[in-house]
Formats: C-alpha cells, structure tokens, sequence
C-alpha cells in the first residue's frame, strides 16, 4: 500500500476565500493508501516547505500531492523540497486549485471550488499512485561549439566562448564572414563607420586558435542532442587551394571577366575571381564558377598562370566535413524582402529607386562610389532625396505585418549622411510613426530634423513614377491633410527585414521552431530569449526578428554565456520525461520512427550467437527525445510509453474523475 | 441516477485534455487575470496533443463523462514543432469515427487556445458547458455499463 | 491458369526460390476452397484458382505466423485486392519486397457463398468490392498469372456498402447511436475480425494490454463499443478493405461499413488510398501543415 | 470554338466599333463571340456594399443566361468586365448571398462560371503570336498609349487581368500587331468616370492629365478598353482644345479597332469615323496601314 | 477648433449600422495616409480618404455624411489597392452614399441633366451615375 501525503494550500485567502482547504484536506483522508493531509497557508513558504520536509520523514511518505497554485509556479520548489526529504522528486505531484479552479470560480459559499478541487486533488492522488520514480538523466558533453552565421551576432558569439576557452567552429556561406553589417556605411547614433569597428572583430575571428573557420561553406546536416551534437559541413569549392593562397591579389587583377558584385548590390561588377569585398575574412578569393570560362568551357585560366604560390585548382569539388560539438549557436541573420513586390514604386524600372542597403554602399567611403552619393542612372549628385519608410513591413497585405524596427533609425541616418556628403540637398522621409525608442535614438532623429533639415512627413506614398528624368513621388502628408508630389532625383525605399530564405529549410534540420516569417522562435520570448525548444541549440541576431546591432551582439554574447554555462558541467543532467520501448512486444512497424519530430527513435536489432539479426525493435535515444509522446500515441500495440505520463498514469486519472 | 436527466441542478461533467505549452497555460492565464468560467471542466494535463491518444476519450466517457474538449497549441506553435499537426490527423479520422458511431457533434469538442489566449479558453469552456448542458447527461454511453 | 499457377509453384520450389508457397487449394469434399502451404514441387498440383478463393492469404505472411515464416522465403498466391494488404505490410516494415515472391492472379471477382457459385460469375453474387476493383490486373507482382482481364472499376464506388454509409450519415446521431449499439451489442469479443486481418498483426493486441487494462475484456456492450472504436483507428489510413473482418464475424456486424467509411474520410482528407505504394507512410503517422481543421474552433 | 459573348449596353450604341470589330477579329482568328440570346445591363458599377444584393442580381442574371451556354462568358467593356467578375466571385464565395440571389430571380446559379475579357481570350486560348501572324496593315512605327483605367485592374485579388501595379497584356497585343507602346506613369489612373454626370471640371482635368502624361511620354494614339474612358477622354481632350493652343490632339480608340484593322478588316467595320478624332488620318500621316496582301 | 469627443458617438447606432453594410472595420486603419495619397480625387476632396476614415474612428458619421468627398469618389478602388491594411476607403464612400441616399437626398436630379449629356455620353455612365448619385 503506498503512502501518500496530501498537502492542500491556502494561498492567503487566494485559495481560501472560494474552496474549503480544510474539507479538501479531510475529504482526502479516507482514499485508500493516504496516510496524511492537511491544510495550510502558503505551502511555498519556507515553513511550509519545512513542514512537508517533516511530515515526510513523520509519516515515511512515499508520495505527495500538493494542491496549490500550477505546477508551472512552484512544480520545480515542492520536488526539490521532496528531494532534500529523501523522496523521489517525481513522487511529487501538484494539483492546480488556484489557477484553474479558485480564482476562476468565484463561488463564496465555497461549494463549487471545494467540489472542483477534491475532484482534481482525487485525479491527482490516483495517478501519483501509478507513478514511478524517475532518475535524471546524465549525459556527457563535446565541449566544442558551432556557430552558424558569421555576421555580427555569430562573430560575437564565436569570440566570446573563444575567449571562455571553448573551441569554436564559425560556418559562414559567404566567402568572407562579415554579414550585412560589413555593408553599412556607418552605424546610428554614434556614427561609427561600421568597417572600423566590425572589422578588427573579423580579423581577431581568424586569428583565435580557438576559432576553426568554414567560410563558403554550409551546414549540411544535424544528428545527436544536447551535448553530442554531431554535425557535417559542406565546404563548397573554392577553387582555391587556402592554404596555397597567401591573398596577394594578383589574380583577381588579372581576371579578364566581370560579374555582378552581390556584396555591392548590383551597384558595381567584380571579377569573376574574388573577394567579397577588400577587407574580407580570410582573404582568399573564390572562382565563381558560373561565370569562369575556364570552368564552363576550358578556355582562360589566366589567373591560375599569375598566381605564384599555384594556389588555383579547377578541379576542386565540394567537400563534406564531419564535426563533433556540443552546443551550436544560430545566427543567420536577415536579407531584404524584394522591393520588386511593390510594383508602384517602380524599384528595379526606375533606376535611381534604389533600397536602403544599396544606399549603405553609396555612402560607404569603401564603396562602389568611393562614399559620393549619386544617381546610379547617371552618376549625378541628387538634390533631391525621399525616403520612404515601412516598404513592406507593417503591411499585412503586401509585406509583412510586423515593423522592421531598425528602419525609422537608418533612414535618419541616411538623411543625415547624405545632408553631410551634398550639403545643399534636401532629404525628404515619408514615415507612419518614428519608432525611436533606445538610448539616444530619440535625439539622433531629433537631431536629423532640427540639424540636419529632414523633412518628414508623415503619411506614406501611393505611386513613384519617372518623367523627365525626374522621379515623381506621390504621397499624402495626413498631418495637413493633403496630397503632396515631389520631385525627386532618387528614393530610397526602407525595405523590410525578413529572414533568410533559407531560413525554415535550416530550422526543420535543426528541430527548431519559426513563425510564420521564418524567423526563429525562441524558447521563451522573454525569460529564454536566446534559447530554443531543441536543448543545446540557441539563437542570436536577426534570425529571430529584425533588431539593431547593440541587440545583436548582447543576443550574440547571451547565447555564448548559455553554451559556456552548458559546457561548465562534467555531465548534463536532463529531465527524465523521456519515452520507453517495451521491446518484447515491439512489432518494428516503425511508426514512431516516422512521426517522431526530433529523430529521436532508432531501430535497434536483436542478434542471435552468430551475429544475425533475428529481430528488429525501436529504441529511444533518451538525449534525443524531447518528451512530447506523439510515438505513444501512434504505437497500435502500445509498446512505448511516456515516464512521467504513462498510460497508466493518465488512465488512473480519468478514472477518478 | 438513471433519471439525472430531469433532476434539478445537474451538471454536466467535462473531461479536458490539454497540452502543457499552450492550453494549460492559458487556462492558467485566465486565473491570473480573474476571469470567470463554468466550474464543470477537469483538467488532465498532457505534453503535447500529440501525446492524446484516442482512447482517453473513450476512457472518458466510459467513466461518466459527458462531454470531452481536447485542446493544445495553434498549428505551428508547437513547443514539440509537430505535435500538434500529428494530433491533428488523428483527430480528423477520430471525430469522423466518433460521428459516424453516433457520439453527438456537441459532446467531443476540438480547440486551439494558445498560452495568450485566456479569453479564447473562457469562452470555449462556457460555450461547450451551454451546449453540453443542453444535450443532458449522456445516458446513452452511461447505460452501455449494465 | 491453374495449369500455370502449378508451373510456376513447382518451378519455384524446384530451385529452391522459395520454401514454401502459400495458396488455395480445395477442401475435402471439393465445395470450398482452404490455404494450403506447399513445400514439395510435386504438391503444387494442389493448387487450385477460381471465384471461390476468398481468403487474403497475406495474413500468412506476418509476425502472428512464425512457423509459416520458419519455412524459409515464400511465395503467395494473390488476388489484386490481397496484394494490396502486401503492400501495407511493406509500407510498414513488416516485410521486404524480397522476403516474398508474389504470384499474382488476375481476378474477375469472387464469390463468398459457395452455394451461389454454378461456374458463372455474376455481379449479383459477388462481393461489394469486386464491383470497384481496380486490381484486378494485379498492381505488384513477381509473376502473374490468368488471363488478362478488361474491367473498368465505376468512377464513383458503388455497392450496398457505399448505399449504407450514404444511409448513416444521413441519420441523426441518435439513430446512428441506435443503428451500432444494436450491432456491437451483438459482438461476443471472439477477435475473428483480429485474426483474420493482415494488418492486425501487433505482438501484442491492445487489447491483451493490462496495467492499464485500456479495452474491457468481458463482452458487454461499453468493452465491445471502445473494442470496435479501436479496432477501426487502428486500421484508419491502412485499412485495404478486403473484407476478410465482415466475413469471418460470427455475428454479421457490418465491419465493411465502418472500415469503409475511414477508407473515404482518409481518401477525402489526405488523398490517401492504402495498399497501392510500399513507399508511402501510412497517413496517420504523418501530416500536412495545410490538414483541415473546420472542426477545430 | 464558340465562345459566349456579353457586349453591354454601350456597345449596341455609342461604342458600335468596339463590338463589331471584336466581332470581325474573333471571325479572323477562328471562334466565333456567340452573344447571349437575352441579356439585360450589368448595372454598370458594382455593388461594393455587401448589404445591396439587388445590385447583384442583374449581373447573377446574365451569368445565370451566359452559363446556359458554356460556363464561360467574355466581355469587351472594362466596367462590364469588372462587375461580372465581381459578382461572379462574390456569389462562388458567398453561398448565402448566392441563395438570395437565387431566391430573388427564381434560377438557379453555376459558381464554376468564369468571365474572362477579349484580352485574356486572345493570349490564353489564342496567343499573342497567332495574332501577329494574321496581321496584314502592321501599324508600324505609330506610339500607342495603353490607357488601362481602374476596372481591368482593380481589385487585384478579384481582377488580376496582369499584374496590378505593372500591367502589360495591352502593350504586348498593340506589339503584335506593329505598333509601338508607350509607357506613361499614369496608365492605371482613373478618368473620372461617372463625375461626368456631376463634375465635368475634374473629369477634364484627371481625363486630361492621363492624355497629357501619354503625349509626354510620346504617344500618338491612346488605346482604351472602356467606352466610359474613351468618352472622357474625348470629352477632355475637347475642352482642352479651347483652353490650350499647345494642345497636342491623339485619337483615342479602342484596342479592337486597331486589331481588327491591322488584321485588314474593311475600314467600315472599325467605325473610326464615330471617335472624334480619326485615327485613320494619323495611318495616312504617318504611311502605315496599307494592306499587305 | 476643438471637437469633443463621446464615448457614446464611438459606439454609435449608425455607425455599427454604416461597419454592417459595409463590412468594413474603421478601426482596422492606423492612418498611413496611403488612400490619400493615391485617391485621384484626394486634391479635389474636403476630407481626403484617411481623414474621412478618422472621422468614422472619431464617431464623426454625421459630418463624414455630409462631407463632398462622399460624392466625388468614383470606386476606382485605388485606395483599397495599396491599402496595407485591406481595409476599402471606397466602400466605406459607398456606405455613405447609401445612408444619404436611402434618407431619399438624391445628389443629382435627372431633370437637371442637360440634353447633349445625355445624348453623347454612353450609356454606362448614366447607368452608373444613377446608381452613385439618385436614390
């Protein structure tokens, strides 16, 4: 017979003024195998704890029920209170009387309440009977760390363990890690120039002994969990041999063949060898092959004759490498809806329509422009700019519902950059509402206004069109009512942040959650903003919606502190609520393997004495599950089973109801 | 017992199954916020809807139950990704079944309340009340006892 | 045929393809037709074909027959609609295509009483699922035997069954309630529909599941509700309707119609037809971010 | 191929040319516009509030007639275009509206009706390039504004003729046919419509400034698809005549018209001699438009 | 000037009334100012499309009734195109030429139409005229 205590809490008055904890506490004590109740007035009080620590080594309780407030307030107190008493802290269970039933039933004759909570405490009782005690879980861990992304967030993640003395592998697929910050001409409010400060962080990236660095490379695939993480990369081919190249630039010199240059956003071509941009991280060119002549039609191979070390290989393929880590880290940040969806501002017709990263460039003194902003139809100084804030965001028809957040500030900055370079132009902005909540964001925009002579308007725009070699921009100003026209020379269109489009594709590798945008869902969005639902794995940057570069890289050090405080134990305990294959009566159809989300199910095969397979059973990677029983739910002959909510448990459940 | 039916004050007993995440936080969000609701649900507390198995309605029922709500995250909110979207397939196939056999529409109710949703679960705990308590006691699973 | 059909088992045999060859041959005093496995190549000339073959023989071929599978590899004989169960077993990793080496036989339909069958067929004897068959060209298969046949299934299914369905959900859920309980009460817990199935082949039936004991055992009307409410969600998306359950009911409960109705739910919902593809999962172990969900408020 | 015809009231009348060169141009191309053996108006403006459901019974009423046929019916007018599609798609989506509807005129509806205009007939079943292969007078070397209006385009959900912000079709045809389109900014601006009625000033100055925005931009002839158009456009190039000394006059006509005559219809069937301006003398101007075998 | 504002005029009868027939939800607007931007008749108009949906969201329906702008829209449907919010200014015009027409004020008169109008003009714009403009 077990013996169970029943603890009913009073909560104050917050459980007290609508159920009579007494007769709950009394009604409990005839049920069989109940050896003690009471009542009592906050059970999460250290002397209430005290007492359940007591009465525990009193009665020799085998279980115990508390009935209080949910579980998910004080689940985690009471086990750990039953802990110290020598129990099993899953012998443990709450019953929800103050959330689900006092609060939300505001009988004051106390009927309804003390009726509603003998019946769940009564539920609770029968399943605590069922239940097992459960051992945590221990795992060893890889202290190694990959990070996904190498833009501002993933670098910063990547220095920081680094620094911590992890070891870390930073992934990037672009030929120089950088990301969209390595873009930006400078950063607001301080006017940094972006380069200056991202790229000593760059250099410092290559340099660390603990940084292993995979630039134009991918993740290809993810196996294992928390702490055994297995992961393989596929390096694309270079077509350069990296530890030949020593970066001296004569081959992109040579290279008689111009492509687009994405980098430069279709502002400027590069060579078909190259380097993303002349700062790059490491700087070793890559051979587009698209584009090579020599790849596609065997005739050039002029920079392979100049390049003295005879680092170029045509014949390079893509390599696949595995690693073996213990935590990742994904930062892989953001790119820009298409502007091409808003046909009435003319992007990609009108040439000096242009978007607001494309203007980073022109003001970018690294730029294809060398820092002067002229019109990309004409190479002339424009005298007239509109910015025109919330292309796509907050548009739930066209674009996206949610504000972009980062937008309202750069295109402040924008004005003020280009009132700086062409003093005697005037920047017009179309805005809904300037969002400029942040440490000295306010001012700065302010100070674009008042200083710098922007001249916003609040109201969007309906049509861009061009006549004239004039771009004619046709919007309402809703503070005076009226329509306005303005004849500009260029627009600069502020263009949403959305994820990456490969985004929900990298997400469904890892076993992470996303909105419906793409962007990455934390565990929490407030309490566990770096983690995910898929332990071992954390988030940083604007992978998870758009945000600036300060929030970046705090989210980029938060997830470094997260793997480095994982990484700090021998051993990772984990939360036993796992499922179980009774494998005798396993009939290896396979079904849980299929419905599982986290591929946490193998087929294992029994061998008889010379080594054959005689029979094949499911097995659960008890690291993998993440406890979720969709296999329980699938199995017909009901073979797995759930710890922590077995059949069993939830069977005794419904039958005291 | 038999007669509950005509008896004055009876009142229809609710077997909820929810998951975790969403629904029973949601349902604890409505307590936090001092909403009001009919007192006639029991709460059985899951991982996931995918974790439902069909047979705890049945169970349910076989135990008195006069109506049932299974309830977990919206599609796509998964705390487990897709556990819901599994749940949901069974539920398709399960409540044809249910109908088919002749379990009134009205007694087995199928919900997404999110954790935010506090409002949502109030209201679909005093709608399915209603029109539970307008079906009467189920005596027709109830009688299959004898 | 038959001729063929014992070549083919013989020659089989002989090389020792196969160990055994599972199929139909007639009972004793010649009025049915029984499974009969044959292991000599001189016994193939037991083996018989015609519209009195109705067993699915497939459900020799699972877990619940491990001294058949003893036997070594084996070859069946099969109609197009017992192929279907086949694939079912190999969608769910119960068997290999090369674990069994498949004898199809083109069908023209078959007969379930024998009395009716004078050595003609005729739609008005055969079974509701012979009026739809669309394999009856077998659709897998290593050999295939029979002349070829020209059948074109109606485009909408037809058949009492399909009459019947049409009929219940038509009704109110209170004569749906009255229409089942007068049939399930019936139910004496025998497990013949179990037995008789392919696709019931778990180690363990739930219902021999105690600790919890989810499905009441004694045969009274709740058990034998929660017995048959299982028996169809456990065969919703693999159920090939073949029929074998209704035949082998000792108390005629129209099994066909509830299976039959999870065949069209599935159909309708997750454009799944079983029993066609080994490389499809079953449907209910997997999903569609876009599933329906009107009934989900 | 025979495909159900609805000409709309203003095509029996003012805009005859519209109609029967479409008539003569299908002829050409090989199918033949069956106009509906009753029809009544569409209303001519669509219903947008969803309480006025006798607007909608007049257009359910020709869809009803039209389904008889083919549940397919074309149209030339851009409004009429509009409000069959609307309705259309309103009744297909809205069973409740659809069953009032029905009630009131005691038919029953096909919600699987499609409405398509001449245009899309053209470049869907018929293509682009079987037209050009049919021409005999190429227009060469003539700029053509397509003049879209509001009612091909809006609302895009509904409408989606081409894309809304970017439409093309029209230029595509006038280009198969030899002439030269011309981009102007504000091809998908209204004319006015209706203001014609109330406020001719405002529909001579958004009349005139789609005129203006065109010539701008080049153009020597404006093609339209709405008589309503083509009426305020004539009635605002008019004006401006009186007004302005450095008015530059263009023909507007309909995008048939060109067709049928480019394809070599004789010059009576086009009627280009109702449109104030003759386009026929912009041919001759610019020596286009002999027929070439 | 200074208007005051009601909480009774929020919620007014006649305003749930113009939301039912219109099937449009003014609240939905946050005031971008799109429609005006885009309205053709925007420059012509007292109140152009977005103030005219504040109004409603002021519970102003009265003056919203009386305003000329209700009268020189033209359902060109411009607004609802590049509203982001899918909300239709155009219809909500409709809404209230219904209300003004179905309390029988006709804006325009047949009688006052002139003969060369209605000789020359195609028929469609009398057709849609009536409709707009005559209860």
């Amino acid at each position: 017979m077990p013996r169970i205590g029943v603890f009913v809490c009073q909560c104050g008055n917050n459980i007290e003024s609508t159920v009579d904890t007494r007769k709950v506490a009394e009604e409990m004590k005839d049920l069989p195998g109940v050896v003690f109740t009471c009542s009592y007035k906050f059970m999460c009080s250290s002397p209430g704890q005290e007492m359940l620590k007591e009465m525990i080594k009193k009665h020799d309780l085998d279980g115990v029920v508390v009935s209080a407030c949910s579980p998910h307030m004080h689940e985690a107190t009471f086990r750990k209170a039953c802990e110290k008493a020598g129990l099993n802290p899953y012998r443990c269970e709450i019953t929800n009387i103050r959330e689900q039933c006092s609060w939300v039933h505001p009988d004051k004759t106390k009927k309804t309440g003390t009726l509603k909570s003998m019946d769940l405490t009564r539920m609770t009782i029968e399943r605590l009977k069922r239940n097992r005690p459960l051992k945590t879980i221990s795992m060893s861990v890889t202290r190694r760390a990959l990070v996904i992304g190498g833009g501002i967030a993933g670098i910063q993640a990547a220095l920081d363990m680094a620094e911590g003395g992890i070891e870390v592998i930073l992934v990037e697929k672009e030929p120089s890690i950088g990301g969209n910050m390595a873009r930006l001409s400078e950063t607001f409010p301080t006017m940094d120039c972006s380069q200056c400060i991202l790229t000593p962080k760059m250099v410092e990236a290559e340099l660390n002994e603990n940084i292993k660095l995979y630039t134009y490379s991918e993740v290809e695939k993810v196996d294992g969990y928390i702490g055994n993480f297995t992961v393989t990369i596929r390096k694309k081919a270079r077509y350069v041999k990296e530890e030949l190249c020593t970066g001296c630039g004569e081959c992109w010199e040579k290279c008689p063949y111009k492509a687009e240059s994405e980098f430069e956003m279709e502002l400027k071509e590069r060579k078909v060898i190259y380097t993303p941009f002349p700062q790059s991280v490491p700087n070793i060119p890559v051979i587009d092959a698209p584009d090579c002549v020599m790849i596609q039609k065997g005739k050039c191979g002029v920079c392979a004759k100049v390049c003295g070390p005879k680092a170029i290989d045509f014949e390079q393929k893509d390599e696949f490498i595995e690693e073996k880590i213990g935590a990742i880290v994904v930062a892989t940040g953001y790119e820009l809806m298409p502007n091409e969806r808003f046909g009435e501002y003319g992007y990609g017709k009108i040439k000096d329509v242009i978007s607001g990263l494309q203007f980073e460039r022109l003001a970018s003194s690294s730029g294809p422009t060398g820092g002067r902003i002229v019109r990309p139809s004409d190479g002339k100084e424009p005298e007239t700019v509109v910015f025109i804030q919330c292309v796509g965001s907050r548009d739930e028809k066209k674009g996206v519902a949610y504000c972009s957040k980062v937008c309202c500030m750069y295109t402040a900055k924008h004005t003020m950059l280009y009132k700086h370079k062409v003093h005697h132009g005037q920047a017009y902005v179309f805005y809904m509402d300037i969002r400029s909540g942040g440490k000295r964001y306010e001012e700065f925009v302010r100070r674009a206004i008042e200083h710098d002579g922007a001249m916003y308007l609040r109201g969007r725009v309906s049509r861009v069109y061009e006549k004239d070699g004039k771009v004619i921009v046709q919007g309402a100003d809703t503070l005076s009512g009226t329509q306005v026209e303005i004849e500009a020379d260029m627009v600069v269109l502020a263009t949403a942040m959305v994820p990456r489009g490969s985004a929900v594709e990298l997400a469904q590798r890892l076993g992470i959650g996303y909105d419906k945008y793409g962007f990455y869902n934390e565990y929490h969005p407030k309490l566990r903003p770096v983690e995910t639902v898929n332990a071992g794995i954390y988030l940083a940057g604007t992978c998870i919606g758009p945000m600036d570069i300060p929030d970046s890289v705090s989210m980029g050090s938060a997830a470094a502190s997260k793997v480095l405080s994982l990484f700090a134990k021998e051993k990772l305990a984990r939360e036993p609520i796992v499922a179980h294959v009774d494998t005798p009566v396993c009939n290896a159809c396979w079904d849980c393997l299929t419905a599982c989300p986290y591929k946490a199910i193998e087929k294992e095969g029994i061998r008889d004495r010379e080594g054959n397979i005689v029979r094949w059973h499911a097995k659960v990677n008890e690291g993998v599950c993440q406890g979720c029983g969709v296999c329980v739910a699938a199995c017909r002959s009901k073979c797995i089973d759930l710890a922590g909510y077995r059949d069993e448990e939830v069977f005794a459940a419904i039958n005291a109801f | 017992m038999e007669d509950k039916k005509t008896e004055e004050g009876w009142e229809p007993k609710i077997m909820a199954f929810v998951c975790n995440w969403c629904t029973y936080a949601g349902a604890d969000l409505a307590g936090t916020s001092r909403m009001h609701y009919s007192p006639n649900v029991r709460i059985v507390k899951l991982p996931c809807t995918g974790r439902i198995d069909p047979l705890f309605v049945i169970k349910a029922f076989e135990n008195g139950a006069d109506g049932v709500l299974v309830s977990g995250c919206h599609p796509g909110d998964c705390h487990y990704t897709s556990g819901n979207y599994h749940a949901r397939r069974r539920w398709i196939v399960f409540k044809s079944l249910m109908d088919f056999v002749g379990i009134h529409p009205g007694r087995l109710h199928f919900s997404w309340v999110s954790a935010s949703e506090a409002i949502k679960w109030v209201d679909l705990i005093d709608r399915i009340t209603e029109e539970i308590k307008k079906l009467g006691p189920f005596m027709e699973y109830r009688g299959l006892k004898k | 045929m038959e001729k063929e059909l014992r070549e083919r088992a013989r020659e089989l045999l002989e090389s020792g393809e196969v160990g055994v060859v599972i199929g139909y041959g007639w009972n004793r005093r010649k009025r049915r037709t029984t499974p009969v496995f044959i292991r000599k190549p001189e016994e193939a000339e037991r083996l018989v074909f015609n519209p009195l073959c109705v067993n699915n023989l497939s459900v020799y071929l699972t877990r619940k027959y491990p001294d058949i599978q003893k036997l070594g590899r084996a070859a069946i004989v099969a109609k197009g609609c017992d192929i279907k169960n086949i694939v079912v077993l190999m969608a769910e990793g119960q068997l290999k295509r090369d674990d069994v080496y498949i004898i199809g036989v083109r069908c023209n339909g078959v007969v379930y009483r024998q009395e009716l069958w004078q050595g003609e067929l005729r739609p008005e004897i055969m079974p509701v699922k012979c009026h739809n068959c669309d394999v009856r060209e077998p659709h897998v298969a290593d050999t295939v035997v029979g002349e070829p046949v020209l059948f074109t299934p109606p485009e909408e299914p037809v058949g009492m069954v399909f009459d019947k369905i049409r009929e219940i959900d038509a009704m109110s859920p209170e004569e749906r309630w009255q229409f089942w309980m007068d049939h399930f009460s019936r139910c004496i817990k025998c497990y013949a529909c179990r037995q008789v199935c392919s696709l019931c082949y778990c180690e363990r039936c739930i219902t021999e599941k105690n600790m919890p004991q989810w499905i009441e055992t004694s045969a009274h009307p709740r058990g034998n509700l929660a017995w048959n409410l299982i028996r169809a969600m456990h065969l919703a998306g693999r159920c090939t309707f073949c029929g074998e359950c209704e035949r082998a009911c000792p108390v005629n409960i129209p099994l066909n119609i509830i299976n039959q109705k999870l065949v069209l739910v599935v159909k309708d919902a997750f454009e799944h037809r079983s029993g066609y593809d080994p490389d499809t999962h079953p449907p209910l172990i997997v999903y569609d971010t876009e599933d329906k969900e009107d009934f989900i408020k | 191929m025979k495909i159900p015809y609805y000409p709309g009231c203003t095509l029996n009348t003012v805009a005859k040319g519209f109609d029967l060169s479409a008539r003569e141009s299908a002829r050409t191309l090989g199918f033949e516009l069956a106009e509906l053996e009753q029809w009544s108006c569409c209303g001519a403006s669509f219903p947008l509030t969803p309480d006025n459901i006798i607007g909608l019974t007049s257009p359910a009423k020709v869809l009803i007639d039209a389904a008889k046929m083919d549940p397919v019916v074309t149209t030339l007018c851009s409004v009429c275009y509009n409000v069959l599609k609307r309705t259309a798609e309103t009744l297909a989506e809205d069973t409740e509206r659809q069953k009032v509807v029905e009630d009131f005129i005691e038919e029953r509806y096909n919600p699987s009706i499609e409405v398509l205009h001449f245009v899309e007939i053209l470049r869907d079943r018929i293509g682009f390039e079987k037209v050009k292969e049919k021409v005999k007078r190429p227009l060469g070397g003539i700029k053509a504004a397509s003049y879209y209006g509001c009612m091909l385009l809006r609302p895009f959900k509904t409408m989606g003729i081409d894309r809304a912000e970017a439409p093309t079709v029209m230029e595509e045809l006038l280009e198969a046919l030899g002439l030269e389109p011309v981009e102007f900014p504000k091809k998908i601006e209204c004319c006015g419509a209706h203001l014609a009625m109330t406020r001719e000033d405002v529909v001579a100055k958004l009349s005139g400034d789609v005129i203006e925005s065109a010539t701008g931009c080049g153009a020597e002839l404006v093609v339209t698809s709405c008589p309503l158009c083509q009426y305020n456009l004539e009635e605002a190039q008019s004006r401006a005549i009186e007004e302005r000394r450095d008015w530059k006059t263009v023909p507007i006509v309909y995008f048939t018209q060109l067709l049928g005559y480019a394809m070599g219809q004789t010059e009576g069937v086009a009627c280009f001699d109702k449109n104030r301006w003759d386009a026929r003398e912009l041919f001759k101007e610019k020596g286009v438009g002999s027929c070439q075998g | 000037m200074k208007i005051k504002i009601e909480n009774r005029a929020l919620k007014s009868e006649e305003l749930k009334h113009l939301e039912r027939i219109t099937g449009e939800v003014p609240a939905r607007c946050y005031q971008c100012g799109n429609c005006s931007a885009g309205c053709p008749l925007s420059y012509m108009m007292d109140y152009p499309p977005s103030q005219m949906i504040r109004l409603l969201q002021l519970g102003r329906i009265e003056e919203a009734k009386r305003a000329e702008s209700v009268w020189l829209c033209v359902s060109c449907m411009q607004c609802y195109a590049r509203c982001p919010k899918d909300v239709s200014a155009g219809t909500l015009f409709e809404g209230l030429r219904h209300l003004a027409l179905r309390e029988g004020k006709d804006y325009r008169k047949i009688k006052e139409l002139d003969m060369p109008f209605l000789k020359g003009a195609p028929q469609q714009a009398l057709v849609c005229g009536f409709r707009k403009f005559v209860s």
